[in-house]
């Protein structure tokens, strides 16, 4: 990797420049909250923000999406193009910089999703550094640091940014578009100063040792029933997850009828017909069961073929879920075998 | 400097041959045959020259059926790969999809893609005996085994067929068994839960039939579709005759939105049954929670 | 042939009627599928004795009703309840939280009973076999429109089971309850997009209570953020009365 | 002739009969039956939280469901004693407008227009006369797109609260939305040639006209209550003293009576009283329309909704100007829940609707009271139908029915807000 400081009034030049080329997105106020937005004044960017309500997905698998037009009469697709803009993603934490690299293992490998792939490969990713807030625990997943998935990462050492740079692209774009210098052995010590700093700020332990054994030890555990009798089925964690990409596919018909779109749209395993077929067979009837699904697809059922959990700390879900259910809690669950 | 993905293939940056997976091709409906008063046997043709000859496929595996302005589902293809240019589907009617089609005419075009999944290993079967056990509609994709076993008849020992269905009138493919009864190279037993008085036939469970089949545990492959209940006390039967639990093949049916392993409810314990199946052998069945 | 379509109203605001009026852009196209045989509200003329698809707004009050509703279902090959009215009963059924007899003297004073022939507030669905629903209050015209191609192509009714807070975070909005506010969201039926939210207003539970809702839960999460418990009850009654809220 | 009795008068809101009784050759009584079956509104909402009113009450009729929930939200805010900001008015004005370009429209092209060229609905128009079809659905879509913006929603708008309003449309829009109401202006005007270019008879009304008025503009919003014959102004507080209901027979929809006369609201009441209020646009239309104010012909009430869509578009356009000149915010204020007793009151565009309430200290409500416009007007519509019938009894059988018809489509009438 390539480093670079740049000063953080000189930020904004950054963004600026990039905004020549690309449409930028990033981290704005919305309320209390923070949402991934188009940029269109440097000065509305808020690198302090803490979590974005939804994640860097939407940016490339829309929460609803036309994925074809189609002509009834003789079943023919008229349109399957995908629009996929130049865009930056300006801003975002180590764990949703790592959460796009688990998103692409499903959408990419034997079959390509066209449509995820166009926009991913026309987006560059500007990491940021961050401050843990108290629902954050990707340390415990090892996501808390990225060391690929990015263009640039900046990390924040005081009064400048320690940029990592990790593509020619990136590389490009700070030279055209910002002053930079090289580092110096004093941004070095300041760098690990600080990642240490970040390390200590953790508020959450979590206990992952043998979690895929526990989930297959623990299946008939009654801490399920307890979770799917606290869990309301509303699907609010799949939907801020960033790591969450199940989807439903319909088709919708224009008024006349005679032509439609394919629509996919974000689906949840926490909803009660997702594993319903035909003749009323439901194998996830009970609340319960699709909790735990949830959990055991996450940590197992990804990880048996990925080698990582599908996880990546962000507590959005934490935040998101009405119920108190949340990778903390059952992990914990799990490892004690009572849910407190 | 936009890329737009064009067609079915990505320009700029995305190589030339990335297809559309999502994107069905267009099938021709050759032929329709009522099987009962609920299924119907479709016979298809691709209708793109290349596409048909690039479809290749296994026993066992399955395509997405698209009706477009009413949608998609996974049907597990029928005829035997070893017939050229056309495949069979038999559906029955079940809901929107399967019902639009059921309305479908020949000559009408509906929407294909796949094959997808994996299906039964054939080449590993060959050589050895095979006990086929079939519940309703799961005859569907055995009767593509059945059909490719009988063109390579001579690599295999003893096949047996166990087919057990609701009522008479349920039964399926009854013009092929009735012919295939009287073979000598294939065993096949039908039984119906609910005889009327035209059935001659074995009455009871499909479990029943085993009482009057041997079994070479050594060198038998079992290989079984049917509805969710039917797996559990199939396969202790096969365990009662002492056949080996990794050459037990299993068929699931789970609900699918892609066939491709992204839209995630095929879900079966750890794994996908669109990619990791639809066909696994027993050993890994038992590993997957919620599996039978 | 086009089919027939009749769209008749029982007790109701006709505010989903109007809906239908206010899908200016498709309405020409809309028509030009069907053969509207009666629409009291847009046009003179009787109800016909044959029709193929009746579309129904309003709830059940009256004896009438209960009648006309029979013999729509003997003649119509589809049923289509189109609004919470008709779905759920409405706000119409909210007249069952008392005697109709006190509501009488209420309204007219001196308990005169100004229209014989009332009964208790209903969904269509308990008095006849409905095959589309299409709730909300209003009816939001692209759900409309979604309905009604399913019912043309003899589809599924297609009614949404989930609850709204899903669409709610889609829409990225903060959460009511973390400020203490009652929602309804987290146990009405989806498909509006959380419309209410994202405009700054709590849900009010328009679309009625989701089939899968877990009320119990969500008596203990009202409790949790600070909203007294007891008003998940009552401020679901608005829409629900008579879908027995016992949460 | 013979009695006769017309059910469910079609192109009306609601459920309503026409029955005729005809004794020797002459009509002895004619009525309007208001069959729609009881509501129960004002007792339901009582016993509810203060904040529900405006949603419970806005059910009572889904056509001007803006205008039911702004003047619900007025009562309670008046019961409470909250003041609300004038960018909030200014909204509220705009919300109400909505639904008079969307009700104007639909009445005067959907229900009352089929009658003039003979024709049993607006359907087959849409071939003969695309160019008028499109015209409505014009005017009406930009009614409910004004809705959309300000209210969220326009059937039920869901951002107008207790207080202000929970968003605010997207100032861009707004400026984009001024452009779209000064491009209907034409049509308006056309909407008014049209209609003054249909015959309609002869015929006064003997009843007392009210409606709301202002100094400071066309009142819709506030004002007090104005009565055209008696020359009297009164506070919208005194609403129950001035209006008396009774209980009549034939209808689920009480009558009411001012000073023992039959009453008139609406638009022609409106423009009577406060045609010195008209914008400048809407002061040509007026002279284009023909009218000579007052004029006490209930059929002219299409013309002057006609000549208030003119006046609305150009009003409209200036409350936005003003809205994105102003600053300020319409954010809901805050306020104390406390008893009261409170009322309110907007023009609908059928005419002024008042919603009074009592709230205890708890914020739960005690009592409630609506009297609509269709109510307002349905003894003198009896009363109309009474003095214009035997003029002309003589006509065919058919021919009476639609002129009859065609008055009871005059009031513009709501049959399901008259019983609420
Ligand atoms: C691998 C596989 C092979 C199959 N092979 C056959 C076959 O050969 N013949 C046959 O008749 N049927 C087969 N099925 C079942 C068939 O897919 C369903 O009956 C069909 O999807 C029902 O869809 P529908 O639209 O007609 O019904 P609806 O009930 O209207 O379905 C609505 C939606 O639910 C989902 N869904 C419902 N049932 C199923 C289901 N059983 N499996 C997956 N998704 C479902 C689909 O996504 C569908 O779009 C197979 C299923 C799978 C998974
Ligand atoms: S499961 Fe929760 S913590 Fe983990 S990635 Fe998803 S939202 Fe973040
Ligand atoms: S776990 Fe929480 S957020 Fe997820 S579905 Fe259950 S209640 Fe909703
Ligand atoms: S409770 Fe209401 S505000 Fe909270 S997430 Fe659910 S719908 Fe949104």
């Amino acid at each position: 990797m390539f480093f670079r400081v740049i000063a953080k009034d000189r930020l904004p030049d950054l963004v600026r420049g990039l905004s020549t080329e690309f449409e930028v997105v990033g981290p704005v106020a919305k309320g209390e909250k923070f949402v991934l937005a188009p940029i269109e004044d440097p000065a509305s960017l808020r690198l302090d923000y803490d979590t974005t309500v939804l994640p860097p997905k939407k940016w490339f698998f829309p929460p609803e999406e036309t994925i074809m037009r189609f002509r009834v009469a003789d079943n023919e697709v008229v349109d399957d193009e995908v629009y996929a803009p130049p865009r930056v993603l300006f801003g975002l934490h180590p764990c949703d910089v790592n959460s796009l690299l688990l998103m692409d293992n499903v959408f990419f490998g034997k079959y390509v999703d066209p449509y995820y792939r166009a926009r991913r490969e026309n987006t560059l990713i500007v990491g940021v550094s961050c401050t843990p807030s108290d629902t954050c625990f990707c340390n415990a997943w090892g996501t808390d640091e990225t060391h690929w998935g990015f263009d640039i990462f900046l990390s924040d050492i005081g009064d400048s940014y320690f940029a990592s740079i990790r593509s020619v692209k990136g590389a490009e774009l700070v030279d055209r578009h910002v002053e930079s210098r090289d580092i110096t052995d004093e941004d070095t010590r300041l760098f690990q100063e600080r990642t240490a700093a970040f390390k200590a700020a953790f508020s959450n332990d979590v206990d992952t040792s043998q979690l895929p054994l526990l989930l297959d030890a623990k299946f008939d555990s009654p801490i399920w029933e307890a979770f799917g009798e606290k869990c309301l089925a509303c699907g609010a964690c799949s939907m801020v997850c960033p790591t969450c990409y199940c989807f439903d596919v319909h088709d919708e018909l224009e008024a006349d009828q005679q032509h439609g779109r394919r629509v996919r749209t974000w689906d949840s395993c926490q909803f009660k017909e997702f594993a319903a077929v035909a003749h009323g067979q439901n194998f996830r009837d009970t609340r319960a069961s699709r909790v735990k699904y949830r959990y055991y697809h996450k940590q197992w059922g990804y990880l048996s073929k990925f080698e990582r959990v599908l996880c990546v700390g962000c507590g959005r879900c934490a935040r998101a879920c009405k119920a108190n259910i949340n990778p903390v809690r059952v992990v914990e669950a799990l490892q004690t075998g009572v849910v407190d | 400097m936009d890329t737009i993905m064009r067609g079915t293939h990505v320009s700029g940056a995305v190589p030339e041959s990335t297809v559309n997976p999502y994107r069905p091709w267009p099938a021709r409906i050759t032929s329709i045959m009522d099987l009962t008063p609920q299924e119907k046997l479709f016979e298809l043709r691709l209708i793109d020259s290349d596409a048909r000859e690039a479809f290749d496929f296994s026993a066992g595996q399955f395509v997405e059926l698209s009706v477009f302005g009413v949608g998609e589902a996974p049907i597990s293809i029928s005829s035997a790969p070893s017939k050229q240019g056309f495949i069979e589907l038999c559906v029955r009617n079940a809901g929107d999809v399967t019902g639009a089609l059921h309305r479908k005419q020949c000559g009408d075009i509906v929407g294909l893609r796949g094959p997808f999944g994996r299906g039964f290993p054939f080449e590993e079967m060959k050589g050895h005996d095979v006990l086929l056990v079939a519940g309703g509609l799961g005859i569907a994709p055995l009767k593509s085994l059945i059909n490719h076993i009988h063109d390579d008849r001579h690599d295999f020992g003893k096949v047996t067929i166990l087919y057990g269905a609701k009522k008479p009138d349920e039964v399926l493919f009854r013009y092929q068994f009735d012919m295939w009864q009287h073979r000598d190279d294939f065993d096949l037993m039908l039984t119906v839960d609910q005889p009327d008085d035209t059935w001659e036939g074995e009455v009871g469970l499909v479990t029943r039939l085993f009482d009057k089949i041997d079994v070479d545990p050594e060198n038998t492959y079992g290989a079984i579709c049917g509805p969710p209940v039917m797996y559990k006390y199939v396969i202790a039967e096969m365990r009662k005759k002492a056949m080996d639990v990794d050459r037990i093949y299993v068929s699931f049916e789970r609900r699918m939105k892609c066939g491709i392993g992204k839209c995630g409810h095929c879900g079966v314990g750890h794994q996908y049954a669109c990619v990791d199946g639809p066909v696994f052998n027993y050993w890994e069945a038992m590993n997957l929670q919620e599996a039978i | 042939m086009a089919p027939r379509v009749v769209v008749v109203s029982l007790a109701s605001d006709f505010g989903c009627q109007v809906q239908l009026t206010n899908m200016e852009d498709d309405l020409l196209d809309v028509l030009g599928l069907m053969d509207l045989t009666y629409w009291q509200l847009a046009s003179s003329g009787h109800m016909p004795d044959a029709y193929d698809v009746a579309i129904i707004e309003g709830a059940v009050t009256t004896t009438e009703h209960v009648e006309l509703l029979k013999d729509v279902r003997s003649k119509a090959a589809a049923v289509v309840a189109i609004g919470t009215c008709a779905v759920t009963g409405g706000i119409p059924a909210l007249a069952n939280t008392a005697g109709l007899e006190t509501r009488y003297a209420t309204v007219y004073g001196g308990g005169v009973a100004v229209a014989p022939g009332r009964i208790a507030p209903a969904p269509i669905d308990s008095i006849i076999d409905v095959d589309y629903h299409v709730p909300g209050c209003p009816i939001d015209t692209a759900e409309f429109l979604r309905g009604l191609s399913r019912v043309l192509q003899g589809l599924s009714d297609h009614m949404p089971d989930q609850m709204m807070c899903a669409s709610c975070k889609v829409s990225e909005n903060a959460c009511f309850l973390e400020v203490g506010t009652v929602c309804l969201g987290l146990v009405t039926r989806a498909g509006c997009k959380a419309k209410c939210p994202s405009l700054g207003r709590p849900c009010t539970g328009c679309r009625g209570i989701a089939p899968d809702a877990n009320l119990a839960s969500a008596r203990e999460v009202f409790a949790r953020y600070g909203c007294d418990p007891a008003s998940l009850a009552s401020s679901l009654l608005v829409y629900n009365t008579a879908a027995e809220v016992t949460a | 002739m013979a009695d006769l009795t017309v059910e469910h008068v079609a192109r009306i809101e609601g459920h309503g009969n026409i029955s005729v009784s005809v004794e020797n050759g002459v009509v002895s009584s004619i009525r309007m039956d208001v069959v729609e079956p009881a509501r129960f509104f004002e007792s339901m909402v009582v016993g509810r939280r203060f904040d529900e009113a405006p949603l419970i009450t806005s059910r009572i009729c889904g056509i001007c469901s803006p205008n039911h929930a702004v003047t619900s939200i007025k009562a309670i805010e008046s019961a409470l004693g909250v003041e609300v900001s004038e960018r909030t008015k200014l909204l509220r004005k705009l919300l109400v407008y909505g639904s008079y370009l969307q009700n104007h429209a639909t009445h005067l092209y959907v229900f009352a227009a089929p009658d003039f060229v003979g024709l049993p609905s607006v359907f087959p128009l849409a071939a003969t006369h695309p160019d008028i079809v499109a015209r409505a659905l014009k005017i009406k879509k930009l009614g409910n797109e004004l809705c959309n913006l300000v209210g969220g929603r326009s059937v039920h708008p869901v951002t107008a609260v207790i207080g202000g309003f929970t968003a605010e449309p997207d100032p861009r829009k707004l400026e984009a939305f001024r452009e779209m109401l000064l491009d209907i202006a034409p049509d308006a005007v056309s909407t008014v040639e049209l209609f003054a270019s249909f015959e309609v008879p002869a015929f006064d009304t003997a009843g007392e006209m009210l409606a709301l008025s202002s100094t400071d503009d066309y009142a819709i919003y506030e004002g007090e209550i104005a009565a055209l014959d008696a020359g009297w102004r009164r506070p919208v507080s005194d609403y129950r003293e001035v209006i008396t209901e009774s209980i009549v027979g034939h209808s689920n929809a009480k009558h009411t009576m001012v000073a023992g006369m039959p009453i008139i609201v609406g638009a022609l009441p409106r423009l009577n009283i406060n045609a010195g209020s008209l914008s400048a646009a809407g002061r040509d239309a007026l002279a284009k329309a023909g009218l000579t104010m007052p004029s006490r012909n209930p059929f002219h009430t299409h013309l002057a909704q006609a000549v208030e869509l003119v006046d609305a578009a150009e009003r409209c356009a200036g409350y936005i100007g003003r809205l994105l000149e102003m600053g300020g915010s319409s954010a809901p204020v805050p306020f104390k829940i406390q008893a009261g007793e409170g009322a309110g009151a907007t023009e609908a565009p059928r005419g002024t609707l008042y919603h009074g309430y009592g709230i205890d200290d708890d914020g739960f409500i005690t009592r409630g009271d609506v009297i609509t416009p269709t109510a307002q007007n349905l003894a003198n519509l009896d009363a109309d139908m009474r003095a214009f019938a035997p003029t002309i009894a003589d006509r065919p059988r058919d021919e009476f029915i639609l002129l009859i018809e065609q008055l009871v489509r005059a009031y513009d009438p709501c049959m399901s807000c008259a019983v609420h």
